[in-house]
């Protein structure tokens, strides 16, 4: 049981730090980031193929893996997503869903089908009564608070207020001096450096593979909307509740009912709450 | 005081003379009739090649159009809920699903015959679209795509789960069905297009009067259609509905040119084979339907042997479209019409 | 079917309505009914004259109130209920589809009242069927002279004609009571002309009222013979528009006090009466005065 | 030459033009009120001087700068502020962090900017014990004072301020109207757009637009009071047809 839930805090904390890029480029630009996983995926790629080919330790090739990611984000953001962000949710929906594919053909393209392993730094496992925890599942869990105590302070910080801001108002804080592009841009590269930790942790402690991303967009949204958009500490929470009672479901019901559950979580919560939950639902224009 | 609409007298004001030009583009008055007659004799000639098409082209040249005719046919579905409605809902191909998966067995393993079975399983799935539709009716957004596609993943696991009716997470094969004893490419062909036609015709009618003009009401100006009477819940609700309905049409005959389902096969990749069908050939338009599945088939068949190419040209047509052509292919040979199509459909939608 | 009404039940009567969205009163105890043809509801930006008549038309329930439709009480009545009881209405900015015909617009006036099984009756048969109706609206549009745009889109119409259009889509389920959300923003002298000349022999011709919110002064003047001033939620003057006009209340709403530049006096007696309480205003649901500019035309 | 200069300017959105001609110019040290009806396109321009809409004809100068295609974070570096109309409070920020986002463009260190954020509490007292609190908490009188204090904090040269009286009682209104002429005294040029006839009585000059053009400027103290009335009551030939009385041409 124990076992049981640590590993679910160690996939609901992946769910939670895709969780949490979603919601910091929904914050900024309104924009639901269907690329999110594979958006980190990339860099995983490019993180494997640096110690891989070059022998570049873990401790190179991550930061440089996600400086790839932000700048891979950013040229996303600058060509396909600002042209469009005066439209709505349709077309952004559409834009980043084309991303992904995209991305995931990318991948496939350059690596191949066949799963591969990121040597993680440290390996093996302790054990604290009787139930093992390996050193994995604690960076996961540890730096999905870590991100999610660090974005809440930046959220407090001049350029974390500019970008509540421009999420709320597109005009009044350009009128006071805000520059639009910037906000854009640094939420992109933020959320993809958490996308890029996300996938290095959760694919290093499974296995890495062209198709790791696909499954867990709709997790990531599930936490989110579980979290109610606007929040943090929300997305975090949800992520970390979604690991857990998928997993738990999936040890006691059967494996079949993990990915099940998750589903019927949002389906729930939207049913019950559609609106409750949302911190960004709109008043009706009339 | 009752409403009385006095239709009487508005009709003796217009004298109904030269105005009387009913709805249909342009079709006022005497040179029409002469377009309307070489467009029935296109129509005749294009029947005539239909019929004799199979003796034509060889089997799997054959496969490949039944598969455009289908593909199209499940776009109408996604014209209607998406480009018409202004729903973002992306549990189409699951609705494909219920149609493949139901068909089979009510014909297979009940003996029920296989129309019978196919107008039911569309049915069974119009209840499911309308079960999705209550939720649905009250999110906007992306929130609703993400409801739909949580739908979608629910019922592909419960495709896994009944596994004696849908052979669990192996798939089962279909049951091919030969029509009056045709061979099965041509029982598909035939059957394809007379599914095609009838689901073209309706939803091309459906679309240009009241049903239509109401769907496009709750997408351009939800706001403004309890003013005029119009129930927004109701009609997206009904959208649904025949939405889901035609995708089980499509899906019971996609079993049979697969021959062989599983659950994957509802799932992701098709899903995006369907949003490139619909943005690529023009979301608002059921010709956009015909032209996005001609370029869906076509491409897939390009890339064939260069499957991983495949994707990238999907992803590819998908972004471009979104950015740079927003009212698909389509709009491109009416640009008279264009622009505003996505845009129409992006505003309410967003707002 | 015609002459103006003097008759007892005034065919709207609102009484002492009261709206508020969180702590923001947007309308505190409004009486508002309408006997004349055409009335007119004026008052500054945010006096709540927009959720007034969202109130009637269904879209806002109030906290406190009745609203009666020829003596029905409609008192939080859903939108289609009330759209189907006679009442249209119009929108600051149009809410037409772009994509579809003039003529297609105007005939979802009638399409909303029609049953789902009229509806596929009329897709179902090829001719015949919709020609009622479709008569009718190009009879509505012919009136307001928009019959050479008829089959345009209407996406492709000047502002100005579209908001004829959206009236022509009121009008054309022949409602008792259409309300008009300020028809003349962003229009043009001659646009204005097209709508209120017509609409004006249409009011005679049929058994109807309007009621009008209206920033330009002279067509409320010109049009009304009964005007309410809404401010701050309340009303504030009601009579002829030349009584509104000369009242002092409604000069200092609208321009803040008795304006002589010598002893300019910023009104004290005003603040004992609005009190400090009712600054508050009704920015998301009211009127912004800068001519129809939400980019959705 | 004025701070502010503009000549000839259309503007609009999509299709619908507003502004068919507005010619208005503020020199340093000035408060110009522009009056007029609603609809007639006041808020249009502030939109169009600041950049949110694009100019259509005619040029926007700003000490000696004309705008052509600059954003408005791009204008308002030149130290152009704009109280936007519906004031631009934003909600899901608290009061502090809304002022502090005012301070976006300071370039001169924290020291200089507290100063600032004080002297708009002093300015401002019903602000000051409510910095933690959501600026949704505020009232609509309070929320005008955070909109105006907020546009200091960033030290404009030139504020612009769309309906400063807008929903307000008429005791807060003449307050903050003598604020404003406080604030001038000390340096601080404004460009005002109202319906209240306070904006008068603290302005050197008035424009009144009607139809999208600029048809009166005169001396604030020359305005004829009943000529305002009648033309924000819907005369429209009261105005058009007033003799102006214009006196400088800047």
């Amino acid at each position: 049981m124990v076992q049981q839930v640590i590993a679910g805090l160690q996939a609901g904390s992946t769910y939670a730090m895709l969780a949490l890029a979603v919601v910091l480029i929904l914050k900024a630009t309104d924009v639901p980031n269907f690329a999110t996983a594979d958006m980190g995926l990339v860099p995983t790629f490019v993180l494997w193929q640096l110690m891989d080919s070059f022998g570049l330790s873990y401790w190179i090739a991550l930061p440089a893996a996600i400086i790839f990611g932000m700048g891979l984000a950013l040229v996303i953001e600058r060509i396909a997503i600002r042209p469009i962000l005066a439209e709505s949710h349709f077309a952004t929906v559409l834009m980043t869903i084309g991303i992904f594919v995209v991305l995931s053909a990318v991948i496939q393209l350059i690596w191949g089908s066949e799963p591969r392993r990121i040597e993680a730094p440290i390996s093996g496992n302790f054990q604290i009564g009787g139930n093992f925890v390996t050193y994995d599942q604690l960076a996961t869990i540890g730096l999905g608070a870590l991100l999610t105590f660090a974005l809440l302070r930046f959220f407090k910080s001049p350029w974390g207020i500019r970008m509540q801001a421009i999420a709320e108002d597109r005009v009044t804080p350009r009128l006071l001096g805000v520059r639009v592009d910037r906000v854009f841009s640094i939420s992109w590269a933020l959320a993809a450096a958490i996308s890029t930790l996300a996938m290095t942790l959760h694919t290093q402690s499974t296995v890495l593979t062209d198709t790791a991303g696909a499954p867990l967009i709709l997790k990531a949204f599930v936490a989110a909307t579980m979290g109610g958009f606007g929040s943090i500490l929300g997305a975090f929470l949800g992520g970390l509740a979604l690991g857990v009672i998928a997993n738990l479901a999936g040890f006691y019901i059967g494996t079949g009912s993990r990915a099940a559950v998750a589903m019927i979580f949002v389906v729930v919560i939207l049913m019950a709450k559609p609106e409750g939950l949302f911190s960004k639902a709109r008043p009706r224009e009339v | 005081m009752a409403v009385d609409i006095d239709a009487s007298t508005a009709s003796k004001e217009t004298g109904s003379g030269k105005k009387a030009g009913g709805l249909s583009r342009g079709s006022a008055g005497g040179p029409i009739t002469a377009v309307r007659a070489a467009q029935l004799a296109g129509g005749l000639a294009l029947l005539a090649l239909a019929i004799v098409l199979p003796n034509l082209i060889n089997p799997y040249r054959m496969f490949l159009a039944t598969l455009i005719v289908v593909f199209a046919t499940a776009g109408v579905g996604l014209v209607v809920i998406m480009g018409w409605t202004g729903q973002i809902a992306l549990a189409h191909v699951a609705f494909m699903g219920i149609g493949a998966y139901g068909t089979n067995w009510l014909f297979s393993d009940l003996g029920i015959p296989w129309l019978v079975s196919l107008i039911l399983s569309a049915f069974a799935a119009a209840v499911v679209g309308v079960l999705i539709g209550f939720p649905a009716a009250r999110l906007r957004g992306f929130y609703l795509a993400i409801a739909t596609l949580a739908f979608a993943e629910l019922i592909v696991r419960f495709f896994v789960e009944v596994d004696t009716i849908t052979g669990g997470i192996a798939g089962k094969p279909i049951e091919i069905i030969q029509l009056f004893g045709l061979a099965p490419d041509r029982s598909h062909w035939y059957i394809a297009l007379m599914m095609a036609a009838v689901v073209f015709i309706a939803t091309d009618r459906l679309g240009r009067t009241a049903f239509g003009r109401c769907l496009r009401m709750v997408r351009d100006a939800e706001i403004a259609t309890g003013s005029l009477g119009i129930s927004a819940t109701q009609y997206k609700l009904l959208a649904f509905a025949l939405s889901a309905f035609i995708a089980a049409l499509a899906g019971g005959l996609f079993g049979q040119l697969l021959t062989y389902v599983s659950p994957d096969t509802f799932h992701t990749a098709l899903l995006i084979q369907f949003l490139v069908v619909v943005f690529v050939g023009g979301i608002t338009r059921l010709s956009g339907a015909i032209i996005g599945a001609i370029f869906v088939v076509v491409s897939r068949e390009l890339f064939q042997d260069v499957g991983d190419w495949q994707r990238l040209v999907y992803g590819i047509s998908l972004v471009l479209a979104v950015r740079f052509l927003p009212g698909g292919l389509t709009s491109l040979w009416s640009t008279l019409r264009s622009a505003r199509s996505l845009r129409g459909v992006t505003q309410e939608a967003g707002a | 079917m015609s002459s103006p009404q003097t008759t007892a039940t005034p065919v709207l009567d609102v009484r002492d309505v009261a709206v508020s969205f969180g702590g923001n009163h947007v309308l505190t105890g409004v009486d508002f009914d309408v006997t004349h043809p055409f009335t007119g509801l004026i008052g500054p930006n945010g006096a709540g004259k927009t959720t007034l008549f969202n109130v009637v038309s269904g879209y806002v329930a109030p906290s406190a109130g009745t609203v009666s439709l020829a003596g029905r009480d409609i008192t939080g009545a859903a939108q289609t209920v009330v759209g189907r009881s006679g009442v249209g209405r119009t929108f600051q900015t149009p809410k037409l589809i772009g994509d579809i015909t003039v003529l297609e617009n105007v005939l979802l006036g009638i399409d909303g009242r029609s049953s789902l099984l009229d509806q596929a009756r009329e897709a179902i048969s090829l001719r015949g069927r919709g020609r009622a109706n479709i008569d009718r609206a190009l009879s509505v549009i012919d009136t307001f002279s928009l019959g050479d745009a008829a089959h345009l889109d209407a996406g492709s119409l000047p502002l100005g004609s579209q908001k004829i259009v959206e009236v022509c889509r009121a009008l054309v389920s022949d409602p008792h009571l259409l309300l008009l959300d300020e028809p003349a923003a962003g229009l043009g002298v001659d646009d204005v002309e097209r709508l209120v000349d017509p609409l004006k022999t249409w009011v005679t011709e049929h058994d109807m009222v309007v009621v009008i919110i209206e920033h330009d002064l002279e067509l409320v003047n010109d049009l009304c013979d009964d005007v309410a001033v809404l401010h701050l939620g309340r009303i504030i003057a009601r009579g002829t528009p030349q009584h509104c006009m000369s009242d002092p209340d409604v000069i200092e709403a609208y321009v803040g006090v008795d304006i002589d530049p010598e002893q300019i006096d910023l009104g004290e007696t005003a603040a004992a009466a609005a009190g400090d309480g009712h600054d508050s205003e009704g920015r998301h649901h009211s009127d912004h005065g800068s001519g129809g500019h939400d980019g959705n035309a | 030459m004025a701070m502010l200069e503009i000549n000839g300017l259309e503007a609009g959105y999509g299709r619908v033009q507003v502004l068919r001609g507005i010619d208005l110019a503020v020199n340093e040290g000035e408060i110009v009120s522009v009056l007029g009806a609603n609809g007639v396109g006041k808020t249009t321009t502030l939109r169009a001087i600041s950049g949110v809409i694009p100019t259509w004809k005619g040029t926007v100068a700003f000490d000696g700068t004309t705008f052509t295609n600059e954003v408005p974070e791009k204008r308002a570096s030149y130290g152009l502020g704009h109280v936007p109309e519906g004031r631009g409070i934003l909600t899901t920020l608290s009061v502090g962090q809304n002022l502090e986002l005012g301070a976006t463009l300071r370039k001169d260190g924290a020291k200089a900017v507290k100063a600032d954020h004080d002297r708009v509490l002093t300015l401002f007292e019903p602000l000051a014990g409510r910095l933690d609190e959501p600026a949704s908490q505020l009232s609509g009188g309070q929320q005008q004072m955070l909109a105006v204090g907020r546009a200091l904090i960033g030290r404009p040269r030139l504020l612009m301020i769309d309906e400063l009286s807008f929903g307000l009682a008429p005791l807060l209104v003449k307050e903050l109207f003598t604020m404003i002429g406080d604030l001038r005294d000390e340096g601080t040029t404004f460009l005002l757009i109202e319906q209240h006839a306070g904006a008068v009585a603290i302005s050197d000059r008035v424009y009144v637009v009607s139809g999208g053009r600029t048809v009166l400027e005169s001396a604030a103290d020359e305005i004829d009071s009943d000529q305002l009335v009648r033309s924000y009551l819907g005369d429209h030939d009261a105005t058009l047809t007033a003799n102006p009385s214009p006196t400088e041409t800047t």
